[in-house]
């Protein structure tokens, strides 16, 4: 985890490329965080990731455990009223994650003691999509 | 012809008209000219065959100003510009007795001529009364005949009807002689690519002397001095050194005339340099059909010409670029 | 050829950080014509509008080109200044080269030709400007206002007061507008009845102001100082002069479920209604849409018990012509509908409310007799959430873009009264900021949250979740604590949006005034001139031009009086002088131009004319100069190029094309 | 009516309910899903990310089969409408991936958008019409007090989905009550269950689907229906297990009583 | 040839705009600080109707590469109709000039309002855009103008 993404600024660009989102429309209302279904499981709240991005911090980001709650369930994205979009911010930052860092959140081993009877193939697909490169 | 010649004695003799317009012969078998006729004795040179193309309308402009009535006499599609007169407050309708004349297609001798018929002595054949199925031709290499078709004026292979709009009287019977797309020259040129267009229009648009018979033959314009020739625009004529000259007096004439102008077809029947004016004319009508709906201008004497008028969704005017 | 002058402005460093101003001087002291060329500072100013006069006399100009900020700001000042030196002022052009300019471009090279070749377009134009005199038109000196709120009735008065005739076309059935609608107003508390039912009797009282209500605007024609307005008098089906206004027909009427407006359709109305008990005219209306009698032919019930006989069902409505000198908007405004914000769940819960609603429920007169209690099910609510920016600040089509700029104050005002009147209950306002600009406006928010103890809580509501029990369950974060807040609540009040009414459209375009993406009537300058619209004649007064409170739009509504008032205090306007012209020896009279004129200014006469010896009569294209408005619409029109517009002529135009392109 | 039916990857396995009762019921109200050849998984999550083309082809694959046949393109699970619809919408409207997706391609004709992608649910109400299954349901679900639980995917982001409103749906609900049964409304019915962490964060899931059940039982209904077999594992998996689930499609066969044969 | 093809090619670009709308839309932009390329030269009309077709005829013929005229959105004329005139006439002029084969990006109409200083700015950047790719206007020049 000494790892850290070397111009921040590259990487909070790449962020907003990957997303197509502009932080700066944010008006900081916090109706993401007020919608956010995984707002409890989160260190860094829907609200702050524009913040983050923003800030060129995204170490802190892509170290945080709100990468892995987000639920992508669109949610944020639907409500907010600015066009935001953090969960398109958020989903961006995993990728950056698990792209450049080879960073995969669930490997290949870890599975099968994951799964039960009734598992359906869908979940399993989603898991590698959205963990794992 | 005899019939027409009777009943205009007739409207000489007791006064309903001062004077006749028709046409005289000329100096060739097929180039009969418009002349008046104030007297009995002169209408014995009146002439009236396949050859008198030339739409008396624009005429009736300065015969408005005369005293009296005058007989005019309208091919069916010269009716159409008589009407967009009226319209435009250029011609008397009081002024005018019109005689609509028959008509069964008038003729092109270039078109005769194209055929390799030189030395043309007499032409029969074309008459009113003629069923104007063949034209007998003789000349000092002997006598040809040909089909009257293969020698009309392009714009009567796209006749836009037989009947008069406008008339008083009508002597002599008519024929529709369309037997081709209005429209289809210019589709065929709008398909070309843009190049192509611009190669077409160049090569026709440079043959032009700037003789000015398009506008003068032309009765939409009628203006009393032509944006050409005023200091208005500075756009006063210039020697042609350029190309552009021409586009521009071309486009800008057709645009004078967009929404008035009848498609009487005579711009491109007195170029002396064979140019096909009416192209522009028939371009500014097939838009205005499609953008705005059909319109024939001169088909009465009172609607909104489609340029004076509007309504509020209109195409916007990137329909252009857009259908590429 | 004239002798011009050439006045370089640097408008500050406004211009000449960008454009070389010197180098502007050199360049157009060489064209044609120019006989002097001097930059300065500010050329606005007394000292710059001093050197075109001293250039003026000193080298005998006759033609100005100031190379300056848009002539839209100071076409008018130098054109003032040219006519102090005795020059005629249309012999003034502007090369805009501040807006045009040197404010989008960077690059000094490329901005100091730019800013040339503008000169150069302005000093050809100059070349060809012809001396103009402005005509005179007549003003008819009545007032039109549209829109009988506040707004309106404010307008109405102050330029009734001044001795003008006002008329008031007022679309619903009484005057009062949404004020009436209100039951308080910040920042002071007062009933908001008291204080507007004074100001609706003035104005109906008032010798010199005549009200339509019912009424709308059909057609609009004419310009500034001479409009021509059909209104169109909706047929009431009550006789104004014979009705008394007892209100027995209202009872009376059998059918009584119809949604009352006025109340937010919170409670029912009966088919003919008095919209509210201080309505002016304090007549009714039948709503024939819902009336028995007008549906089925059969019942007529008011018909019978009025005394006074007033009940018409016959009636039809009527148009009424009226000329004007000046027109006042005061269209006003109405929420957003909630349809697209169901995460509130207002469509769900007949408690979730919006404020405007919550003023009718507190309002005496309102559906519960201004009790506060929950429309559900009559009980007395003990925590009320209000929710702020519902629909306002958002960037997405959901919403509006601007802030409706009446809801923090409002919700702080309704927060108060509830803690005030029911301090058991527990307020607690969601909000994203909290914004009073405005006088005593910051201090009745504290006092909201320090005297009563409102519960202000930064954050936005996700979401308001209905629950079994009829309670409702508020998500909402609260960003100062960084949590997520579940909240019981037993009414939620939505501080929905404002915009502008529906119509307001219909009626811009009839007045030729415009309007912005947002609806709001666009002023002539959005600092120097708040109050007009860039049609002249044209007023703007209350919400119609953007959000406001009621002192904004009563200080909005006496300036654009005033400045009707100073419309109307003229006898005559003098015309804009820019007005086509026709020329009599190319005119052919073929009426072209007359069926593109918008204002019917032209029409023809058959004159006598001498063209180069030929004389005779024709038929000749003349233009009323009183009613051209020098849009130039004939111009284009005309084949022969007779018809030409003074000011912007052919020639004109076509050597600015030339100098632009060469 | 003849469309191009895109099953997924779960509807061929774990939920082959779901689809068979899809494929029954739609025999039974006259319209014919025809099977793609040769899908390929739809990868189960939309790749937001803007860069991201592989991962889309294969869902550009199945709405250009379907825009050949010129059939409009129905699926029945959430998940797969969602990943479809959204692809699609890029096709149609984002430049950037629709050069690049043709670009990797090399289709004979370029894909743009052209072609219609339903759900299953979207048929019923704008093809069939609630009314029309009204008619055609032998054995109404009488008494039934039902929550369509609609989740996430059918839904959002509202303005690409265009499925219903997707804050206040109904379309669930009036496939409810066209059955004959008593749609239950009730405010979690569009909230996520947390399907996607079900494998790692099962707390989370948990926590988030006794929300919803408990949410759905206050209201007091019987049971849930759904329309994505993610939510069915994780309601069932994760929730309070007191609360049936079921796809909507058996309640369908069901009512129009072809669920026996489906059970053949 | 060769050395005129090295030059930078530099379009000249006239925009005719309503005095109403438009100019004050450029106004805006100007004062908003929006900047398009220094290309572009306006001409304030009052009016898009007053725009003759021979104006634009007679730029190109002069040497313009593109010519823009802006108005404000139909409906919303200062003059109530003149740009409903405007547009049929340049419907119909476009479409002659593209008839005759000269590049239809050459010419463009657009409605923008006194409060579209973006959208100003926008289409401005746009138009020039094209101009550049389109290249230098040698189909409709009159050589003679050149000096």
């Amino acid at each position: 985890m000494a790892y850290t993404y070397g111009n921040t600024q590259n990487a909070a660009e790449r962020i907003k490329e990957i997303s197509g989102v502009n932080p700066l429309k944010c008006m900081k209302c916090g109706k993401c965080s007020a919608t956010c279904p995984a707002f409890n499981e989160m260190d860094i709240k829907p609200h702050q990731f524009v913040t983050y991005v923003q800030n060129g911090d995204i170490e802190a980001l892509a170290q945080s455990k709100s990468l892995w709650k987000c639920l992508s369930c669109f949610a944020c994205v639907e409500r907010c009223p600015r066009d935001v979009k953090p969960g398109k911010l958020i989903d961006a930052a995993r990728q950056l994650v698990v792209r450049e860092r080879g960073q995969n959140y669930l490997t290949a081993d870890e599975i099968p003691e994951l799964l039960d009877e009734e598992t359906p193939q869908q979940l399993l697909v989603s898991a590698f999509r959205r963990y794992r490169r | 012809m005899q019939e027409l010649i009777a009943r205009a004695k007739e409207l000489l003799a007791d006064g309903t008209v001062a004077r006749v317009l028709g046409w005289k012969a000329g100096d060739l078998p097929y180039n009969p000219e418009a002349a008046y006729f104030e007297t009995a004795e002169s209408l014995d040179e009146f002439v009236y065959n396949g050859f008198c193309g030339q739409n008396l309308s624009k005429m009736m402009i300065e015969a408005s100003k005369l005293e009296g009535k005058t007989l005019v006499c309208l091919k069916p599609c010269d009716t159409y510009s008589f009407n967009q007169l009226i319209k435009e407050h250029r011609v008397d309708r009081e002024k005018a007795y019109i005689i609509g004349v028959g008509c069964k297609g008038k003729l092109d001798v270039e078109k005769i001529r194209k055929m390799g018929i030189k030395g043309i002595q007499g032409i029969s054949g074309a008459e009113l009364t003629d069923d104007c199925e063949e034209l007998h031709i003789s000349t000092i290499y002997g006598d040809k005949t040909v089909a009257y078709k293969d020698a009309m004026l392009e714009r009567c292979h796209v006749c836009k009807g037989k009947e008069h709009m406008i008339y008083d009287e009508i002597i002599g019977e008519s024929k529709d002689t369309k037997d081709a797309d209005r429209f289809a020259e210019v589709e065929r040129i709008e398909k070309m690519k843009p190049e192509e267009r611009f190669a077409f229009f160049q090569k026709e648009l440079s043959k032009c002397i700037r003789c000015n018979a398009c506008r003068n033959a032309c009765p939409a314009c009628s203006c009393r001095k032509c944006v050409f020739d005023s200091t208005k625009f500075d756009s006063a004529q210039k020697a042609n050194v350029d190309s552009f000259e021409e586009k521009m007096f071309h486009i800008i004439r057709a645009f004078h005339v967009a929404g008035r102008c009848t498609d009487c077809g005579e711009c491109s029947r007195v170029c002396p340099q064979g140019i096909p004016l009416h192209l522009f004319n028939r371009k500014f009508i097939k838009d205005i059909d499609t953008f705005y709906g059909e319109y024939q201008a001169g088909a009465d004497a009172e609607s909104k010409g489609p340029l004076t008028s509007f309504t509020f969704d209109d195409v916007e005017p990137g329909v252009v670029a857009e259908r590429g | 050829m004239q002798r011009i002058g050439v006045f370089v402005c640097h408008c500050g460093t406004n211009i000449a950080a960008t454009v070389d101003v010197k180098k502007v001087v050199e360049m157009t002291a060489k064209e044609p014509g120019v006989v002097h060329a001097e930059d300065y500072q500010y050329m606005c100013s007394e000292a710059g509008q001093a050197k075109i006069i001293n250039a003026i006399h000193e080298k005998n100009l006759t033609g100005i080109v100031v190379c300056s900020c848009s002539p839209r700001m100071h076409e008018a000042t130098f054109r003032k200044a040219a006519q102090k030196a005795g020059l005629n002022p249309y012999m003034v052009e502007i090369a805009n080269i501040r807006e045009h300019c040197s404010w989008i471009h960077k690059d000094m090279e490329e901005a100091t030709l730019k800013a040339v070749i503008l000169a150069r377009a302005a000093i050809a134009k100059v070349n060809l400007d012809a001396p103009l005199q402005p005509g005179e038109s007549l003003v008819t000196k009545r007032a039109l206002v549209i829109g009988g709120g506040i707004a309106g009735i404010q307008s109405a008065l102050d330029i009734a007061e001044a001795g003008y005739e006002v008329d008031i076309v007022e679309k619903l059935p009484s005057i009062g507008g949404r004020m009436s609608q209100l039951d308080k107003t910040f920042p002071t508390l007062d009933c908001s009845a008291c204080i507007l039912t004074p100001k609706m009797v003035e104005a109906a009282a008032h010798e010199k102001i005549n009200i339509y209500t019912y009424s709308e605007v059909e057609k609009v024609s004419g310009f500034v100082g001479d409009f021509t307005v059909d209104i169109r008098k909706k047929a009431r089906s009550v006789d104004m002069s014979k009705c008394t206004g007892c209100g027995v027909c209202s009872e009376k009427c059998p059918s009584k479920k119809n949604p009352n407006e006025f109340n937010r359709g919170l409670n029912n109305r009966s088919a003919i209604y008095i919209p509210f008990a201080q309505a002016i005219p304090n007549v009714p209306v039948i709503d024939r849409e819902h009336c028995t009698k007008f549906k089925t032919g059969k019942c007529g019930v008011c018909s019978k018990v009025c005394a006074a006989g007033a009940i018409d069902y016959e009636q039809k409505d009527e148009i009424i012509t009226q000329k004007y000198g000046a027109i006042v908007v005061a269209t006003g405004f109405d929420v957003i509908p909630l349809d697209k914000y169901d995460e509130y769940a207002y469509s769900q819960s007949k408690d979730v409310i919006t404020s405007l609603e919550l003023e009718r429920i507190m309002n005496a007169a309102g559906p519960t007799k201004g009790h506060l209690e929950r429309l559900s099910d009559g009980k007395a609510p003990k925590n009320i959430v209000f929710v702020q920016c519902v629909g306002s600040r958002c960037s997405d089509e959901r919403g509006k873009s601007y802030c409706s700029k009446i809801c923090c104050m409002y919700t702080a005002k309704h927060a108060m009264l509830i803690r005030d009147k029911y301090p058991d209950t527990n307020v607690t306002v969601f909000y994203i900021d909290v914004r009073t600009p405005g006088k005593n406006f910051d201090e009745f928010y504290r006092r909201a949250v320090e005297d009563y103890g409102v519960n202000y809580v930064k954050g936005q509501v996700g979401k308001v979740i209905p629950q079994p029990d009829g309670t409702l369950m508020v998500q909402a974060s609260d960003l100062l604590e960084n949590k997520q807040i579940l909240m019981e609540a037993d009414m939620v009040v939505l501080a929905a949006a404002i915009e502008p009414n529906k119509d307001v459209r219909k009626i811009a375009t009839m007045l030729t005034a415009s309007i912005d993406t947002n609806n709001f009537l666009t002023e002539a300058h959005a600092k120097l001139r708040p109050v007009e619209s860039p049609t002249a004649g044209i007023f703007l007064s209350g919400v119609c031009q953007g959000p406001k409170d009621i002192p904004e739009t009563v200080a909005q509504a006496g300036a654009a009086a005033v400045k009707a008032i100073g419309l109307l205090a003229k006898d005559k306007l003098t015309t804009n002088p820019c007005t086509a012209h026709s020329d009599e020896l190319l005119c052919n009279g073929c009426s072209q131009c007359a069926n593109v004129c918008p204002y019917g200014a032209i029409s023809y006469e058959e004159k006598q004319v001498n063209d180069h010896g030929i004389r005779e009569t024709r038929r000749i294209a003349v233009v009323n100069n009183a009613l051209c408005q020098g849009c130039g619409a004939c111009t284009v029109t005309c084949p022969s190029g007779a018809m030409d517009l003074q000011g912007f002529s052919n020639r004109q135009i076509l050597a600015e094309v030339d100098a632009i392109c060469r | 009516m003849k469309y191009s039916y895109y099953p997924g990857c779960t509807l061929k396995n774990k939920a082959k309910d779901l689809d068979a009762y899809a494929r029954a019921s739609a025999k039974a109200l006259g319209f014919e899903m025809e099977e793609i050849e040769d899908w390929q998984c739809c990868g189960g999550v939309y790749p937001l990310g803007s860069d991201e083309i592989a991962t889309k082809l294969s869902s550009v694959r199945a709405l250009n089969d379907a825009k050949e046949k010129g059939q409009d393109l129905i699926t029945v699970c959430s998940a797969c409408h969602h990943v479809l619809k959204r692809v699609n919408d890029d096709m149609k409207n984002v430049d950037d991936i629709r050069t690049r997706a043709n670009n990797y391609l090399k289709l004979d004709t370029p894909y743009e958008g052209e072609t219609n992608v339903l759900h299953y649910l979207e048929v019923l109400r704008d093809e069939v019409g609630f009314d029309e299954i009204k008619k055609k349901v032998v054995n109404p679900l009488k008494g039934k007090k039902i929550g369509a639980y609609y989740g996430c995917l059918l839904l959002r982001p509202g303005k690409i989905m265009a499925f219903d409103n997707p804050e206040n749906p109904t379309i669930m609900e009036d496939f409810i009550r066209a059955l004959g049964a008593e749609p239950v409304v009730y405010p979690y019915r569009n909230e996520c269950c947390g399907g996607y962490i079900s494998l790692k964060e099962k707390e989370m899931a948990q926590n988030m689907c006794e929300k919803i059940m408990d949410s759905a039982k206050g209201f007091e209904a019987d049971m849930l229906i759904t329309a994505c077999p993610l939510c069915m594992y994780n309601l069932k998996k994760n929730g309070t297990g007191d609360l049936p689930v079921y796809y909507f499609t058996e309640l369908l066969a069901e009512a129009l009583g072809v669920k026996e044969e489906v059970a053949k | 040839m060769s050395i005129e093809a090295k030059e930078e090619f530099r379009p000249k670009i006239v925009a005719f705009c309503c005095n109403w709308c438009s100019y004050a839309g450029a106004d805006l932009a100007g004062s908003s600080r929006l900047s398009y390329p220094a290309d572009v030269k306006i001409i304030r009309v009052p009016c898009s109707c007053r725009v003759n077709p021979m104006f634009i005829l007679r730029a190109f013929e002069k040497g313009a590469d593109g010519v823009i005229m802006c108005g404000c959105h139909p409906g919303d004329c200062h003059y109530t109709t003149g740009n409903y005139y405007a547009r049929r006439r340049m419907t119909l002029l476009f479409s002659m000039l593209d008839f005759i084969g000269v590049e239809n990006g050459r010419t463009r109409v657009e409605w923008v309002s006194a409060a579209e200083g973006v959208k100003f700015s926008q289409t401005m950047n746009e138009f020039v855009e094209k101009i550049y790719s389109l290249g230098k206007n040698v189909r409709l020049e009159d050589l003679r103008c050149r000096n």
